[in-house]
């Protein structure tokens, strides 16, 4: 206490020296400015400062290495809606492209445009089609021995193996879900003669692929946090039957501009009336393989349609007309998920948007039936900040489900369908 | 099948085997609180009626395509308290989403729409309007003293 | 109802009085079947004790794997407390041993047979190890003899010859066929009944002497038992023999077994305190009982 | 204290109907001992006073002969004085399967006198590869085959930048399958048969006989054969099968395949070689399948897979594991040639039936060549069949995602270490054999 009365005794003493010593000081100051700009407090608990951090923090994922940014992107848990790649609710395809932002365009790209051309015309005419040389580098000898190939395949499967019988509501999973595998591993395997990308590939079977983003907000009705906004979060938790990864990039089938004019179905009310639901867990973003593998492109998945979206228990509860819808809400998400995923691994995200489109390809059957979809991923940016005047959308193309044969008889597999099958070697031909 | 406990009269010999007893259930088409897509409906069911019911109940009687039906239980507030300050419970009730099959929509109707409220000229109703909104001009404060309160003067 | 449980009570307290009917009784006056024994219910001081005891011990075929047991805390089926002093411990699992080791096999009768040890292991339920031995078409738990290791033969007859066999230690006998000073253990009592006598560990008894057609085993606790020379025995020392060397070494270790504190009652010393010297109890004789046929 | 009995009277009446009640009153109260036996009953606590009332006597029905018994069963409803209809006990006349009993056992149509030891996937026996051996009655010969391993040695049959693409696998299946930090057993030890088999089949370009093969799964095999007196079948799902259209070549000679004749298959006396195996005395005779009906485009088994921790509920230690291997090795290869040579046992093979075995439990292989050179198995002498096996073979020493640190200092590093390309090359060896 005496300590300071003195020190306030002695002040008016010599504070005019201190006085002038400073104005000379901020009069050089000002002529070279030494003090940083102000800013906003980074503690402080206001708008001006929230909006800092935020800044700070997109400048730090920004600056981060790639495995550190997708921890970052994917670290604070909220609830989020899980969006089912192979869904029961009703018309979900219009209400994933909203949340994907994903046009849909019928038939397929023009580099497989051999194909669905045919595809009118074969239904009751396959020989002019078969002459057709469909696809590059198989023709005759060569298209006739994975034809066989395909015969033998899903002639073991479903007549020449003895195998228990399987469970209610099993079937697919135990009967066709390995003839599938075989399918892919044969065609895989004999095909990287004319292929060389499929010799350096990496065939997962079972395999996880997970995309966690953002897309819309809405204001919180109730809780501490009410009246906040809130960015809506998705997760897609996907399991494909396997799937073909390589080294190197397929080439995208149009450039970003094409998708400009493109439209998206727009849907204002909130996802949960789809119904979806939300549930916390941990986000992940997971092409199949963790960010060291070399094989970190997509090259095609393929889907296996379950016992219960069959489409004959479909016709059963008289849902035909949802059998399409359900195939494309299905080869949507997974492809979306799947390029988003990979799209990442290379460090893009929201607010770095992708520079070059990310293309994957994808096959959804039950055995019979087979649906081709052709994905392209021209945005990333989704948010609510990075969607405004962003005119980029991404690309569906999709063809209807193709029946590949009819049925097994006696040994024999009835009215295999070329089509189909120079459709499904195209798929696995397609290399940049 | 109607689930509420009903005595059926007492088989007697001779009387005819098949007798067809329609359920004694209402299903309230109500207006959704929330906006819903434009082909689901929303009614308020009672507690017993089942998914399977609502969908037979539709189909059968009203001939209505119904794609799916999906159900909550709606809990009613016991937040009330009467004069012995006991908690009052407001009845449960069930709410159904019915979602139509044939791309088929539905927008609640308007029973009761805006009308066009212009008073006839001279009436009293006009006259009273008249006088409300002059009183109401006279209770504003003065513009001009930017908020400040009454009793301080300038 | 409270009254009328205290009414009734304290009515057939006084003994000189007219009787009083509860409402149970007038109840069945006015049905007009009023028994000696009415049906009304006393005070019940204690819930019905029955439990969900299956007997998990009963099984019909015999097996190796190990048998979960339920555990009883001294209660009998019951429900009252027989042994005082059980409860909780450490969850453990049954082996069912087979204590007759002249089983034979079916369709092999009366030939002297051998077994291979498998495993030679710690048993929760015993204090002696225990061993899985193999042999023709079946394995079996038999409790473990001191020197027993895995890979070991052992020997199973039931042959008295006319000269006394040199055993190897884990091989079992007659009483007949051994020599007279053999160590031996799981003695039967009763030829064909399985082994009753010296199973814990490290136990042994001594064959004494034998008697036209009977023997004379001097069990553990030094006490003399006279039984058939039929009664097959185990040559050797039961194993874990340093099982009384152990040191439980604390309160706790008694629970981790299933052992609970005594009552902690003080009760002055009597007789039951202190040594007494006792002359060692008569030779029992197991001779005379109907013998069970070896099966 | 107490109250008096008016009293008590008084204040119980209110609880009490009034009918009937001084009659019964006068009743009891003349009755001496009612009062203690009363005080006695309410104050003890036996159980005979909770129990039930016992059940009534059901009404003894006397039959008169020559009268009809008058029911009300063509009424249809209950009328007094009529009496119970009896009916004939109801038996289901369509079968159902949630009520079926079975019939007892010796009734069955498959009963047999014989009982039949049975191998299934789940036979865990107690002498393992000896026991095995004895049942198949097969020389064994440790070590793996030198003339498959030169295959490899050729830098044609080698994939490009082969180690590397295989320690890629291995990292994949160990620590880059899953969004968690690693794979469980099961699944890490499944993705790395399936990235080695891919590896491997990315070869079929420069080696186009590897077309000509197929991968098949749950496929139910079975194969009866009688050794000594006994009867044995060997039966049900197994391992993945690589299955061709052209037979393996026999790795052994014809000369090497007679000398067999001299060796003594090894016995372990006190146990019996049936030990663990399933006995039936319910079964088919004559099994014989090679899990493939019709004229299957690949009948010619090359190479069968098996995980070690396939079947959760069974976990078969490694000396069984290697045990159900060379059962169902040889169960493909006798099924094989039952189908070609017929069931009649045979002294020697024409062509002797090769077919190989991986199995694996995600780091150690055991390598397995089976060849079949007899079916004749009853006794213990002549031709016997061969079989090379390589035990217990690394693939790698650790991996690890995190390191294991002991003392503060790194006793392995995190990722994979001590790869062994060996291992490899005897894996591709196999998958080779017969395409080269």
């Amino acid at each position: 206490m005496a300590a300071r009365t003195r020190l306030s005794l002695l002040l008016p003493k010599n504070l005019s020296s201190i006085r002038n010593q400073r104005f000379i000081q901020t009069e050089e100051a000002v002529k070279e400015p030494a003090y940083p700009p102000i800013v906003p407090s980074l503690t402080a608990k206001s708008k001006s400062s929230l909006l800092r951090r935020n800044e700070e923090q997109l400048k730090r994922i920004i600056a981060s290495p790639i495995p550190e940014k997708i921890h970052l992107l994917t670290r604070i848990q909220r609830m989020k809606f899980v969006v089912y790649p192979q869904t029961f609710a009703r018309n979900a395809d219009r209400w994933y492209q909203h949340f994907t932002k994903t046009a849909y365009i019928p038939g397929l790209p023009e580099k497989f445009n051999v194909g669905p051309e045919k595809q009118a015309g074969e239904e009751g005419t396959s020989p002019p089609a078969a002459a057709q040389p469909a696809v590059p580098g198989i023709e005759g000898d060569a298209f006739a021995d994975i034809r066989s190939l395909v015969t033998r395949v899903i002639l073991q499967e479903h007549w020449h193996m003895k195998k228990r019988k399987p469970f209610l509501y099993r079937n697919q999973e135990l009967v066709v879900g390995p003839f599938l595998r075989t399918l892919v591993a044969e065609l895989t395997y004999s095909l990287s003669k004319y292929n060389p990308l499929l010799r350096l590939s990496s065939l997962d079977i079972d395999p996880q692929v997970n995309f966690y983003w953002r897309r819309g907000q809405r204001v919180i009705p109730k809780g501490h946090r009410k009246g906040n906004l809130e960015p809506t979060r998705f997760q897609i938790d996907d399991k494909p039957r396997c799937q073909i990864r390589i080294t190197e990039q397929l080439p995208q089938f149009v450039p970003m501009e094409a998708s400009y004019e493109a439209d998206v179905p727009e849907i204002k009310l909130a996802p949960n009336l789809m119904p979806m639901f939300r549930r916390q867990y941990d986000n992940n973003v997971f092409t199949g393989a963790k960010l060291p593998d070399p094989a970190c492109y997509g090259h095609t998945q393929f889907h296996l349609v379950p016992d219960r979206f069959h489409r004959d228990r479909m016709a059963r509860r008289q849902q035909s007309d949802q059998v399409e819808v359900f195939l494309r809400a299905n080869g949507l998400t997974s492809l979306f998920a799947w390029t988003g995923a990979q799209a990442m691994y290379q460090g893009f995200w929201a607010q770095e948007d992708v520079t070059r489109p990310f293309v994957s390809q994808a096959v959804v059957t039950d055995g019979h039936f087979f649906s081709f979809f052709c994905y392209q991923l021209n945005t990333l940016a989704l948010s609510v900040d990075t969607d405004v005047n962003n005119p980029r959308k991404n690309l569906l193309w999709g063809t209807e489900s193709l029946r590949l044969y009819d049925r097994v008889q006696d040994g024999e597999v009835v009215g295999l369908n070329d089509g189909v099958l120079k459709l499904l070697l195209q798929f696995l031909m397609n290399q940049p | 099948m109607p689930v509420t406990r009903l005595c059926y009269p007492l088989y007697q010999l001779g009387n005819p085997q098949l007798r067809i007893f329609r359920p004694n259930w209402f299903l309230t088409l109500v207006r959704p609180g929330k906006e819903q897509p434009p082909d689901t409906v929303q009614f308020r069911i009672p507690m017993e009626m089942t998914k399977c019911d609502i969908k037979n109940y539709l189909e059968k009687i009203y001939n209505v395509p119904v794609g799916t039906v999906r159900t909550r239980i709606q809990y009613g507030s016991n937040k009330k308290r009467n004069h012995l300050n006991q908690r009052v419970k407001q009845p449960d009730y069930k709410v159904a989403y019915v979602q139509l099959a044939q791309n088929q929509t539905f927008t609640f109707p308007d029973i009761f729409p805006e009308k066009d409220r212009t008073p006839a000229e001279g009436s009293m109703e006009e006259m009273q309007e008249k006088f409300m909104e002059d009183e109401k001009q006279r209770q504003k404060l003065d513009p001009r003293r930017g908020g400040v309160t009454e009793w301080f003067g300038l | 109802m409270a009254v009328a449980c205290l009414t009734r009570a304290l009515r057939s307290l006084t003994v000189s009085q007219p009787a009083l009917l509860s409402c149970q009784a007038v109840a069945q006056t006015k049905l007009g079947t009023l028994s000696v024994v009415g049906q009304c219910r006393g005070f019940l001081t204690t819930a019905c004790l029955e439990q969900n005891r299956s007997n998990w011990k009963q099984r019909e075929k015999y097996t190796i794997r190990p048998i979960g047991m339920k555990k009883t805390g001294g209660r009998d089926h019951t429900g009252k407390i027989s042994v005082h002093g059980i409860g909780g411990g450490h969850k453990q699992r049954y082996r069912w041993i087979d204590f007759q080791r002249l089983r034979y096999e079916p369709d092999q009768e009366n030939h002297p047979f051998e077994e291979k040890v498998v495993e030679v292991r710690y048993d929760p339920c015993r204090t002696a190890d225990i061993a899985l031995v193999a042999g023709g078409n079946r394995k079996r738990w038999i409790i473990a003899t001191e020197n027993m290791q895995a890979g070991d033969i052992i020997k199973t007859s039931g042959v008295i010859g006319r000269m006394a066999v040199a055993a190897n230690e884990g091989d079992a006998y007659p009483l007949g066929a051994l020599p007279v000073g053999t160590l031996v253990n799981n003695l039967e009592i009763l030829p064909g009944k399985g082994s009753e006598y010296i199973r814990a560990a490290g136990t042994s008894g001594i064959l004494l002497r034998k008697v036209n057609g009977t023997a004379i085993v001097q069990l553990p606790s030094k006490q003399q038992v006279q039984v058939l020379e039929t009664c097959v025995v185990t040559v050797g020392r039961v194993s874990n023999i340093d099982h009384n060397k152990q040191i439980i070494g604390k309160a706790g270790r008694n629970r981790w077994l299933g052992i609970r504190p005594s009552s902690g009652l003080w009760q002055r010393k009597g007789g039951w305190a202190g040594r007494k010297i006792k002359p060692l109890p008569p030779m029992k004789s197991y001779v005379n009982l109907p013998s069970i046929s070896t099966k | 204290m107490f109250p008096s009995p008016a009293q008590c009277l008084k204040t119980a009446a209110p609880l009490l109907p009034q009918i009937g009640f001084p009659k019964d009153l006068r009743r009891l109260s003349a009755h001496g001992g009612a009062s203690r036996l009363q005080a006695r009953r309410h104050f003890g606590v036996s159980s005979c006073l909770t129990a039930k009332a016992p059940p009534r006597k059901p009404r003894d029905k006397v039959e008169i002969p020559g009268l009809e018994m008058v029911t009300y069963a063509e009424r249809m409803h209950y009328i007094p004085g009529l009496a119970k209809p009896t009916f004939p006990r109801w038996e289901r006349d369509y079968k159902d399967p949630r009520f079926y009993t079975s019939p007892p056992r010796p009734q069955m149509a498959l009963h047999k006198e014989k009982p039949c030891y049975v191998y299934h996937q789940r036979t865990s026996p107690l002498e393992g590869v000896r026991q095995a051996a004895w049942l198949t009655k097969t020389k064994l010969i440790t070590g793996f085959p030198s003339q498959l391993l030169s295959l490899v040695e050729k830098p044609e049959n080698q994939i490009p930048d082969q180690d590397e693409r295989v320690q890629n696998a291995i990292k994949h299946a160990r620590f880059w399958d899953t969004t968690e930090l690693r794979p469980n057993k099961e699944k890490y030890c499944n993705t790395l048969l399936l990235n080695l088999l891919h590896l491997c089949a990315t070869l079929q370009p420069t080696h186009p006989a590897l077309g000509r093969r197929m991968l098949a799964e749950n496929y139910i095999l079975g194969a009866t054969w009688k050794r000594g007196e006994d009867l044995f079948q060997i039966r049900g799902p197994n391992g993945l099968l690589h299955s061709s259209m052209d037979p393996v070549p026999e790795v052994f000679g014809e000369k090497e395949v007679s000398e067999t004749a001299d060796n003594v298959l090894e016995t372990f006396h006190p146990v019996s070689p049936t030990i663990d195996l399933q006995k039936v005395d319910v079964y088919k005779e004559n099994v014989n399948c090679t899990g493939f009906k019709g004229s299957y485009p690949y009948p010619h088994a090359h190479t069968l897979y098996f995980l070690e921790s396939a079947d959760p509920r069974c976990n078969l230690r490694p000396e069984q594991f290697r045990a159900k291997m060379i059962m169902f090795t040889f169960g493909n290869a006798l099924a094989r040639a039952h189908k070609l040579y017929g069931t009649q046992p045979r002294q020697v093979l024409d062509r002797p039936i090769t077919v190989q075995a991986v199995g694996t439990n995600g780091r150690i292989f055991q390598f397995l060549v089976f060849q079949l050179n007899t079916t004749d198995l009853s006794g213990d002498d002549g031709i016997k069949n061969l079989m090379w096996l390589d035990e217990d073979v690394e693939m790698y020493d650790f991996a690890k995602v995190r390191p294991y640190i002991k003392k503060k200092q790194v006793k392995v590093p995190a990722g994979l270490a001590g790869y062994k390309p060996e291992t490899f090359k005897k894996f591709l060896a196999l998958y080779l054999h017969g395409a080269v």
